[in-house]
């Protein structure tokens, strides 16, 4: 289910500085995503044309909301902050494959979440949370933590940041070996360098590993090719090795790509 | 009311297309829009063998546009014609290969292997400015592009599209060059090179430094580009740049195009193609246009 | 620390000046802009007669920026001197006049005029498109622009800035020809044709049909083409083109620009010109930048 | 006083189909307003940079607020009339010369409002409202008429339609030959074609003339050139003959300019 749409603001709020959680009213949408997700946003102004691609952070399909938590980085995701109940937000969506859940019944999941990275483990540690014995392993740069208590109900969380003012000193590394964390699976999304580093972790312990990654999007469905990624076999669709994170990603099997 | 329109005897139901590389090969927008809407559809780049394009970051917003540096990803010929034709011939709407080089025979092995397909229309991208060899290269130089043309047009089973860079001096020369060279038809613009520097990583924002500006920032130079092409040559010629809605596309029909494309507005407008279509029916209706010919060039009549 | 440049031999206060037409000769932006806090201002055209300009409408709002077509309007050199240089003189800025002329010998006529002048430089417009005889039509082959320096060279009394156009295929090879014609620096970039149309009249929204572009939307095009006349000449380059706040003046200086002009802007926030100093001040403390001179050209250190 | 600056919207409200009358509170510009002067409005859209030039059509100086009435013209004019109660307009003024009251007093004044011309003559007819014999002669294309109950309190009010569901069938000049009416000087804003019927008008009675006139503009205080219109003599500014209509109008002795 893919579409352009106005969908209504039902609420939002700052959850930490500049960090922002916006509930969208958008049934049809919501009723099909799945977590790793993501949708579009557009601006209003029409000085910035492309989208800012946001990541699904919570999914009420009840309701039929979509929750997403985001940054402030630059003057799009700002004008976005601005906008209040009621308001219209310009969104596409749903985008992207999510993460593989089958098969992952009754597996120790890593799920390590890093910065502006942690929101869309929110809805994957809820989707595991039945089965599985889930260890979260967030990373933040200081004390100005933000979503812990919603993944709190998900399963264990451990906590680091690069000032030491909460949890572990130091990333989200850090704290796994630390606390000693095992796992079968590992679910990651955060900044490259901390990719890098679980990809690396995952191949030196022979885990599986599935990492969501980010790139500059214009058209969010597969179709201009700004989003590729390298990937170490050629690519079915592309016929090279490049894969698109839009339409083939976010979510890709670590051993697949090289980044 | 005829919406119809004749490019090199090629007959559109509309006139309106795609702007290559911003459609991929149309499955892609399948979902937003009805293919068979469109007069025609206008594929990515296609090159004789396999392309992987340029690292990332390949885009970069700008005020009122965006900057790519894809450079000519595309699975190659082959790939093409076994997988993205067969999807592309389910539709009612014409199929102009977009097809592009390193080297002048690289563009002919290319149009001779396509010779035999069922295509409509060949377009000849000697405008890219994202890759070292070729592209643009060819488009700068009026000798280039006749001499281009005229080899390509050895090789063609199908009417042949020259696509001209607005990165010169001067856009007439360049049309009538092609002209010149046997083209059937003439497309523009293509992108305007650009650059974007991030000023806090002090670094460009681009993996390739330069990119081709596209967008509504760029449609008063296609526009114009447009107009002076249309009547330096008289071959049909298929106007770009910056098309968004179906206000932009009359501004080039008008301009003296005989068809128009929509490209980067796909990117943010997934609809934006299909409502061109629609408007233009409008504008007709509205302004008691019986024949869509009537339009073409009229800013001088 | 230092925001201070030396610009062929005259040093600027800052790096900021406005684009020649965009701030007449000061006196209306005086009420918005303190004047003493600018690098150095640069005039609207001056030719040796009054100009009466081309009919109205003159400009077009475009996405992102705007048409003019004003066609050099101006009072001739003798008011200038009489009425605007007392006024400019009464602020601790540079004064560089900008020179408009139909025939090489109008330019040198007007160069010769100031030559005794209390100004500080000259920028040589080469690159208007909205005249018929003149202007664009020397900046758009690099053996004319060479010719014109070379000779306006003999009459100039200041510093000469050639202005280029970016109306051209080779940016670098037009740079280069105003190098070797004896050029003391160099500015880019005018601005780029464009037409509208208007769809419901059916005719040019500009009385001159084409019109030239300014505004953010060409800044692209612009940051590329002074990257590229940066790096082809030794002279300095004061760059232009959409410059609207400090971030956009910071692209240019890193870039290459040594100095840079706030244009368009000004028409739609009077106050530009002055942030964009403070702002580049702000930018050099945040980063602890001593030396403004460490920034030119830095993207590609 | 020139400024440019974020204004509060006091109210805003349709008062015919497709003409919004906004009161701006903006006291500084207030204070030093005068009728015929008028506003540059600027839009939210980036994609949107050139002003809006709106003429004052009332000034309340106790209060410290301006009203501007404009029709929806295209998307800037769409734009601004969105905006509510509260919301921040982007303005600049107060910009022109407006109209010239000086020696008026006593004389029997025509003020002459065609279409999207008659707010100006809203200001200007209470100024004059005192000591004059105000005629206000106002056309309009059909039945929904604006400000009529305004201009009513500062003087006899002729109307002109062009279809006749009001008043004279016709134009201004129609209703002004109906009535037989006189005067010794003519104000007059409205299309170009009107104002030249006013201008031969005026120059075949030998009546004192004053048109408000209309270009394109980009800066909206003399800077640019964009606005001018054609004089008789050479102008003593731009030293051709040519005039700026933000700046050294937009109001001109009717016999100076050439329209
Ligand atoms: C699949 C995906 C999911 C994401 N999920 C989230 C999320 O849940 N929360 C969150 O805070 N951020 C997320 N991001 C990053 C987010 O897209 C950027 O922070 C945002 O686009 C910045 O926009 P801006 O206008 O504020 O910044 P600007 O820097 O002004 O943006 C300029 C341009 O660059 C693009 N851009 C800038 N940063 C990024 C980036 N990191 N990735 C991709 N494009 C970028 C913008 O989309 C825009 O086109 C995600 C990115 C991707 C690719
Ligand atoms: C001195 C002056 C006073 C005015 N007073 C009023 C008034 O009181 N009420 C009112 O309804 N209108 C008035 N107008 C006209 C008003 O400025 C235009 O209707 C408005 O700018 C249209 O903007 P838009 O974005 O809706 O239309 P668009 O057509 O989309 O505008 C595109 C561009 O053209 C310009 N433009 C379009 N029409 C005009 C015009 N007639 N005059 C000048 N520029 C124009 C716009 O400013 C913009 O830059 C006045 C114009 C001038 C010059
Ligand atoms: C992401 C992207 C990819 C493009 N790829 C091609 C291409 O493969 N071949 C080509 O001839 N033009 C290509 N173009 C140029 C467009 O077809 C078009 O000429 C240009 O973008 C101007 O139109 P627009 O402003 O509507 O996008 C590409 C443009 C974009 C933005
Ligand atoms: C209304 C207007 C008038 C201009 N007049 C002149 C001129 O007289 N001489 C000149 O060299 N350039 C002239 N220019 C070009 C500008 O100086 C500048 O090169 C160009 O607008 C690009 O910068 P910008 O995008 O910041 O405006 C004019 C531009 C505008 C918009
Ligand atoms: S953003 Fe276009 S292919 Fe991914
Ligand atoms: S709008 Fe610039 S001079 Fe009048």
């Amino acid at each position: 289910m893919r579409k352009k749409t106005w969908s209504t603001v039902i609420s939002q709020e700052e959850v930490a500085p500049a960090i922002y959680s916006m509930w969208l009213d958008e049934r049809e949408m919501a009723a099909a995503a799945k977590p790793g997700q993501f949708l579009s946003l557009y601006c209003a102004d029409g000085a910035r044309l492309l989208p800012r691609p946001i990541s699904l952070c919570e999914v009420d399909k009840e309701k039929g909301a979509l929750r997403i938590v985001y940054r402030v980085a630059g003057a799009g995701t700002r004008e976005l902050s601005m906008l209040h109940t009621g308001d219209k937000a310009s969104v596409m969506g749903v985008l992207g494959n999510g993460f593989p859940l089958q098969g992952v019944q009754g597996k120790r999941v890593l799920i390590i979440g890093g910065g502006i990275g942690i929101p869309p483990m929110v809805e994957l540690a809820r989707a595991l949370a039945g089965g599985n014995d889930n260890k979260i392993i967030l990373g933040y740069r200081d004390g100005d933590i933000f979503l812990t208590d919603e993944l709190k109900k998900s399963g264990e969380v451990f906590i680091a940041t690069e000032d030491g003012s909460i949890g572990t000193r130091g990333n989200v590394m850090d704290a796994i070996s630390k606390h000693h964390l095992n796992g079968d699976i590992i679910f990651a999304c955060g900044p490259t360098p901390m990719l890098r580093a679980v990809k690396a972790y995952a191949a030196e312990h022979h885990i599986e590993c599935y990492l969501s990654l980010e790139e500059r999007m214009a058209c969010g469905v597969g179709a201009c090719l700004a989003c590729v990624c390298k990937t170490k076999e050629v690519d079915s669709h592309s016929n090279v090795h490049n894969k698109r994170i839009c339409k083939d990603g976010p979510v890709f099997n670590a051993s697949e790509v090289e980044i | 009311m005829n919406m119809k329109v004749d490019i090199a005897g090629v007959t559109w139901n509309n006139p309106v297309t795609t702007a290559s590389g911003t459609f991929a090969s149309g499955e892609e927008y399948s979902e937003f829009v009805d293919l068979n809407i469109l007069g025609a559809l206008t594929t990515k780049g296609v090159s004789n063998i396999p392309w992987p394009g340029n690292p990332t970051p390949r885009i970069a917003e700008v005020y009122g546009g965006m900057l790519n540096a894809i450079g000519l990803q595309n699975p190659g010929v082959e790939v093409f014609c076994d997988r993205d034709l067969p999807f592309l011939r389910k539709y009612d709407t014409k199929i102009i290969v977009n097809v592009c080089g390193k080297t002048v025979a690289d563009y002919c092995e290319v149009v001779e292997r396509l010779s035999d397909e069922d295509v409509d229309m060949l377009e000849i991208n000697i405008s890219c400015p994202n890759v070292k060899e070729g592209g643009i290269a060819f488009g700068q130089d009026p000798r280039a592009v006749e001499a281009i043309t005229r080899e390509v047009k050895k090789y063609a089973g199908q009417p042949v599209i020259m696509k001209l860079s607005p990165n010169v001096t001067d856009i007439s020369g360049m049309a009538k060059a092609a002209e010149y060279g046997g083209a059937d038809a003439l497309s523009l613009i293509n992108t305007i090179t650009g650059m974007k520097i991030d000023i806090y990583k002090r670094t460009f924002a681009l993996a390739n430094k330069t990119g081709g500006l596209s967008g509504p920032a760029v449609k008063p130079v296609a526009v114009r580009m447009v107009y002076q092409a249309a009547h330096a040559v008289d071959i049909p010629v298929i106007g770009m740049g910056g098309i968004a809605d179906a206000e932009d596309a009359l501004e080039f029909l008008l301009a003296g195009a005989s068809a128009i494309s929509v490209g980067t507005a796909n990117f943010y407008h997934p609809y934006a193609a299909q409502e061109v279509v629609k408007g233009i029916k409008d504008y007709m209706i509205t302004n008691k246009i019986n024949d869509i010919n009537e339009l073409i060039g009229a800013v001088d009549r």
